[in-house]
């Protein structure tokens, strides 16, 4: 908050962001949210004296041109937005409105899953090199605070708790009692070689098959 | 109120934005009152109705009835209480606070929407879970009142278990199974499990499993009668005899057990000196009192025992306990209350009981021909399935349903859901008697006419913002919300109409902004904030 | 709205409670505004802070006793929001206490007024303080 | 000179080596006193790397010191500072310079040290460490490519005996193994018992492998209760701890001492290894005393 509250000092009329889609599902900048901290703001900015005007618009998905379009008219009144959505849409948002500052106000973290509601847990770190089915579905790769390939290391708690966390299951614990459940510790046993983390060159990129 | 000058009031509010006309009436609850309401409505074709009066608590639905009565929903009524929360509540001229509340009440009624009422069908057929006296007294009695049951048991016969035991309180199991063969409205399926359960209020359908073959069923409300089971506390630290044999020698029983003994079997050598533990490990002891008061006696009266009774406290709260207790001191059975728990040891094929008795202030040894051990009392085995199936909560102990004071006994938190006697840790005949009665009253009301009055889309999620993230469905307390796909294809979530019981939690949790609760919109609320403090 | 206090009062507790105070002629001050909600769990975190906006010098948000929720988690929910409302009032250096939440039960008048009492003292107290 | 650590371990029927734990600084004095201390009292000087992740001199640069002095090192490398690269070039410089021994590890994370904000490597893990060895050994680099100048490394690793659960821990032990060390150094043991479980399974697949136990004194109480919540790996038992705690004050880097050596005693009386590795972080210059109260000098 205090980020962003010093990157809108200079701005008096501002546009707040929000996305309708996965950080709506997350808790993180869909309309509630929007409202939220546009809310804050006004209130931040007229207990220094120095009020802000907020609009607030929710797009369906910020990734997409054609629907950040639809902001046109109020990205034109504003000096500058504050968007909610992932690192895409935000730069989404700066490649279409390139003469506008647009400052992010969520910082992407993982890709993760809900664990129950309004706790999200990183499953997935788009690696482009998948061992899921060698590992009974646990991705040791972000699941593991070291990302090891062939077992855990040798500061696991007890009750298989992760050395950086007393409250976080150690992956390769988690790991050795899915396959032992399903008969399959071969897995766990062989040898992974070190692993290709160039499998996805930055920049990523994907070309669907074209029809 | 004399701290309201009316006229001041009224002079305010007819300039208000809006208001067509403004009434001052004493006593606008009563005939009179209502009939000038509903008259200047009729004249002025008035569409929002505020009143300001009394807290809406005690009249609101009066004047709501009154809207209706003149034709206008009863939604479209808002309440300013200046009565308990401005007049009284306040020394001192208080005519511009009660402005005030008048002008939110305003700003709210400006924003209020019709609710339209629908009646809708609801399945007359109940399903009673457990075969034991409340699940089989509660099919009885819901049979008498016209409705037809499914006693859904687990094992092959009713009344297993705690069967013949149970006649220790005064009924007959065989001839309620036999009422219950012979009702027609009463359908049995034994060794049968529900698998299950989806739908609402009025409409539920539940998959049975028996022996391996699955049948759905549809019902409108679902009653678990359960009951309970019993284990040996840990504070007894001897080991309980496995089977209910004839004793010979030494002996430490259950009060089952004991029962058998006096009732069934034939004891080789009477028991001389029995001793009886309670009340150490649960202070919920009210049916292990009853339970030991029962016995003893039985034992005193068959065998003439010696009787000590080795306990914290008695709870004698329950019906018929202060007379069997009475009965019991009056022919000679000793009561030791101790703080902490007697200790136990093997003594010369005797077991001998050491305690502190807070009366006398001294140790006590006491050896036993029997034992009857402290027992605790705990749900079945399986309450977490059901609990999970039907999406409802399990107290501490748990039992079904929290301890929660808000709820009426024997409803759960998911409408048409019932939990009756020892499931929900009611242990005593006395209160297991009550429970059936409220839970075939409150069935009755619920199904009899075959039909339900509800308020259609009071609460309800726009499917064009739902963004499926099932936030609403992971918080609703009463399980009313379902993702269902819908005419364009897309998962969004349904707030059953019936199954709601309007709180509007997830109106207030939904990230999307999607769900709208009729009467507490988020803007219907910040219009009421608008107008604080702005005269 | 100079220093109206604002309670979001659950209709099944401290709305009763709140009656009740009246019909004991038990006296709080008179900037006290009451909302009356179907459940604390109702109250969303932008009418706290746009209550707040409006100038309300504090909002109070008014449940069932633990255990005793109407709505079985509604208070929980209150809770947790009014908790994150602390928080971003502390993000931008508002005073966190300007945002509260009380559980009372719907007999407990002299808990109502208590609370009402309390609040108005310690916002009196910081307005000074400035 | 020293002789060959791979040497030693098959000569000798009971190994000794000790940690040296490089300094916060550029300062080495003290380090070289320790060093000339211990250099013939134990049979190789182990030097930790960035030891629970806190930044430290490096292992590489004590390993030249103790050669230099006249003693064994035992280069630790860990996966957590390093990728590939820089681990294949270091090892490269490390043999040219006369360093023959590495240790192959995981590393602490960097979030129990401190630079907790720095990026944590773990390009390989410690099996995979293990076979890059082997492919150095062999005269090519990961990548396939001839090597101008080969190595040939004595490789030893790290286990935990005491982890809860151990199944993990010991499949992983097992592809170690198999990778191929020459020696297995435990991480502090305080359980006889389970030294001895871990050995049996550990000879069950390898004979030969040596093991070394993993020691590291205790000297208070309190210090226990740190190590347990702290220290990766570390289980103290709760009989230890009371009995650190009954020592009168002021005795308790003897208490320390004296557990240490009984442990050591019975290590070697029952013959369950074939040496320990003393870890007296902070303390070097006491390690002799140990190993007089476990009558090795």
């Amino acid at each position: 908050m205090e980020e962003i509250k010093q990157a809108m000092a200079l701005y008096k009329k501002i546009l707040v962001a929000g996305c309708g889609t996965c950080v709506t599902v997350c808790w993180a900048g869909g309309e509630k949210e929007v409202g939220i901290l546009a809310s804050q703001l006004r209130l931040a900015r007229s207990a220094a004296g120095n009020d802000i005007v907020t609009l607030e618009a929710t797009v369906e998905r910020q990734c997409e041109n054609e629907m950040v379009a639809e902001l046109k008219d109020k990205v034109a009144e504003v000096e500058a937005v504050l968007s909610l959505a992932c690192g895409s849409g935000v730069q989404t948002m700066a490649t279409m409105f390139e003469d506008k500052p647009i400052f992010p106000a969520v910082n992407t973290t993982f890709i993760g899953m809900p664990e129950k509601e309004g706790l999200w847990v990183e499953m997935c770190g788009a690696c482009g090199d998948c061992y899921l089915d060698r590992t009974g579905g646990i991705c040791p790769m972000v699941r593991c605070s070291k990302g090891l390939l062939n077992g855990p290391c040798g500061g696991t708690r007890k009750g298989g708790k992760c050395e950086i966390d007393p409250d976080k299951d150690c992956a390769w614990v988690l790991i050795y009692r899915r396959l032992e459940r399903q008969g399959r510790l071969d897995l766990m046993r062989e040898y992974y070689a070190p692993k290709n983390f160039r499998a996805v060159k930055r920049p990523g990129k994907i070309q669907a098959a074209k029809a | 109120m004399k701290n309201i000058d009316f006229d001041a009031v009224a002079e305010k509010v007819a300039r208000m934005p809006g208001v067509t006309c403004v009434n001052l009436v004493s006593h606008l609850c009563l005939d009179e009152g209502r009939e000038k309401m509903i008259a200047s409505i009729r004249e002025e074709n008035l569409d929002r109705v505020i009143v300001a009066a009394c807290s809406p608590e005690f009249k609101e639905h009066i004047f709501r009835q009154a809207l209706e009565d003149a034709g206008l929903n009863g939604h479209l009524l808002a309440m300013a209480n200046i009565r308990e929360q401005c007049s009284w509540a306040h020394e001192g001229d208080v005519t511009e606070k009660a402005v005030e509340l008048i002008k939110m009440a305003t700003n709210r009624a400006r924003l209020l929407q019709p609710l339209e009422r629908k009646e809708l069908p609801v399945n007359r057929k109940v399903l009673v879970i457990g075969g034991g006296f409340s699940a089989i007294d509660t099919a009885l009695h819901l049979s008498r009142v016209g409705l037809r049951t499914t006693l859904l048991e687990k094992e092959a016969v009713l009344g297993t278990g705690t069967g013949e035991w149970q006649s220790l309180h005064g009924f007959d199991n065989s001839s309620m199974t036999a009422a219950v063969e012979g009702d027609r409205n009463i359908d049995v399926l034994a060794s049968a499990r529900m698998t299950a359960a989806e739908g609402t209020i009025g409409d539920f359908t539940v998959t049975i499993t028996r022996e391996g073959e699955e049948i759905s069923r549809k019902y409108g409300a679902i009653v678990l009668a359960t009951g309970f089971r019993t284990e040996l506390a840990p504070t007894s630290t001897l080991k309980l005899r496995t089977q209910a044999e004839p004793i010979s020698g030494i002996s430490i029983v259950s009060q089952e057990q004991l029962f058998h003994m006096l009732h069934n079997s034939i004891v080789e050598a009477k028991p001389r000196t029995i001793g009886f533990m309670f009340d150490f490990s649960d202070e919920n002891s009210r049916f292990p009192t009853l339970t030991t008061l029962n016995n003893a006696l039985a034992a005193k009266n068959k065998w003439g025992s010696e009787i000590y009774i080795f306990c914290k406290n008695v709870k004698v709260d329950s019906e018929g306990a202060e007379k069997l207790y009475r009965e019991a001191r009056e022919c000679g059975v000793v009561f030791l209350k101790c703080e902490t728990t007697p200790r136990m040891s093997m003594d010369n094929g005797r077991v001998a009981v050491e305690a502190r008795d807070v009366f006398l202030g001294e140790d006590t040894i006491i050896a036993c021909d029997l034992l009857v051990a402290e027992e605790l009392l705990l749900p079945i085995a399986g309450t977490e399935t059901l609990s999970s199936l039907l999406n409802i909560r399990l107290d501490s102990r748990g039992f079904y349903q929290d301890e929660n004071v808000h709820l009426y006994p024997v409803a759960s938190e998911k409408k048409g859901v019932f939990v009756i006697g020892g499931c929900r840790g009611n242990l005593d005949m006395g209160r297991v008697l009550t429970d059936i009665s409220s839970v075939v009253m409150s069935i009755h009301e619920l199904l009899s006419s075959g039909k339900i009055q509800v308020e259609i889309e009071r609460v309800k999620a726009d499917p064009q913002k739902c963004v499926a993230c099932l936030t609403c469905i992971r918080v609703c307390p009463h399980s009313a919300i379902q993702l269902i796909r819908v005419d364009t294809g897309k998962d969004v979530a349904v707030i059953s109409d019936l199954a709601c019981d309007a709180c509007g939690v997830c109106a207030a949790i939904c990230p999307a902004k999607a769900i709208e609760f009729q009467g507490y919109r988020d803007d219907q609320t910040l219009a009421q904030i608008e107008a604080i403090g702005e005269s | 709205m100079n220093g109206r206090i604002i309670a979001f009062c659950c209709e099944h507790s401290a709305y009763p409670a709140a009656d009740l105070a009246g019909r004991l002629r038990l006296h709080y001050p008179e900037s006290l505004r009451v909302i009356r909600v179907p459940c604390a769990g109702r109250v969303d975190v932008i009418h706290i802070l746009k209550a707040l906006e409006k100038g309300a010098s504090a909002v109070l948000v008014l449940g069932c006793e633990d255990g005793a929720c109407h709505h079985i988690t509604g208070n929980i929910r209150a809770k947790e929001r009014v908790k994150q409302c602390n928080v971003l009032l502390k993000e931008i250096g508002v005073d966190g206490r300007r945002a509260v939440m009380f559980s009372l039960s719907p007999n407990a008048p002299h808990k109502f007024v208590r609370v009402a009492n309390d609040i108005a003292k310690t916002m009196k107290e910081s307005r000074e303080a400035r | 000179m020293a002789r060959p650590f791979r040497e030693i371990l098959e000569a000798k029927s009971f190994v000794v080596t000790a940690e040296a734990a490089p300094v916060k600084g550029s300062s080495v004095s003290k380090t070289i006193e320790h060093i000339t201390l211990l250099k013939d009292k134990v049979d190789g000087l182990n030097v930790t790397d960035n030891q629970s992740s806190v930044m430290r001199y490096p292992s590489l640069g004590i390993c030249l010191l103790i050669k230099e002095h006249g003693g064994e090192p035992v280069l630790q490398v860990t996966c957590r500072d390093r990728n590939r690269l820089a681990i294949q070039a270091d090892l490269l410089f490390a043999y040219s310079r006369g360093i023959n021994n590495v240790l192959c590890l995981t590393g602490d994370s960097v979030d129990v040290g401190d630079h907790k904000e720095a990026k944590q490597v773990f390009d390989l893990d410690s099996v995979q460490l293990i076979h890059l060895v082997h492919t150095l050994n062999s005269g090519k680099d990961m990548a396939g490519n001839e090597l101008d100048g080969g190595v040939d490394f004595c490789i030893g690793t790290t286990a935990t005996p005491s982890a809860d659960p151990l199944e993990p821990q010991l499949i992983k032990v097992e592809k170690k193994l198999k990778a191929g060390v020459s020696f297995i150094q435990t991480q502090a043991v305080y359980e006889f018992d389970e030294l001895k479980r871990f050995t049996e399974f550990v000879r069950n697949i390898d004979e030969k492998v040596k093991i070394l136990a993993g020691i590291v004194p205790v000297i208070s109480a309190k210090m226990a209760a740190y190590m347990n919540d702290n220290v990766p790996g570390i289980f103290i038992p709760q009989h230890l701890i009371d009995e650190l705690a009954q020592a009168p004050k002021g005795t308790g880097i003897a208490k320390g001492i004296e557990i240490a050596a009984r442990m050591i005693r019975q290590v070697k009386e029952e013959g369950v290894c074939d040496g320990v590795h003393i870890m007296f972080i902070g303390r070097e210059e006491r390690v002799p005393e140990i190993l007089e109260a476990a009558g090795l000098l």
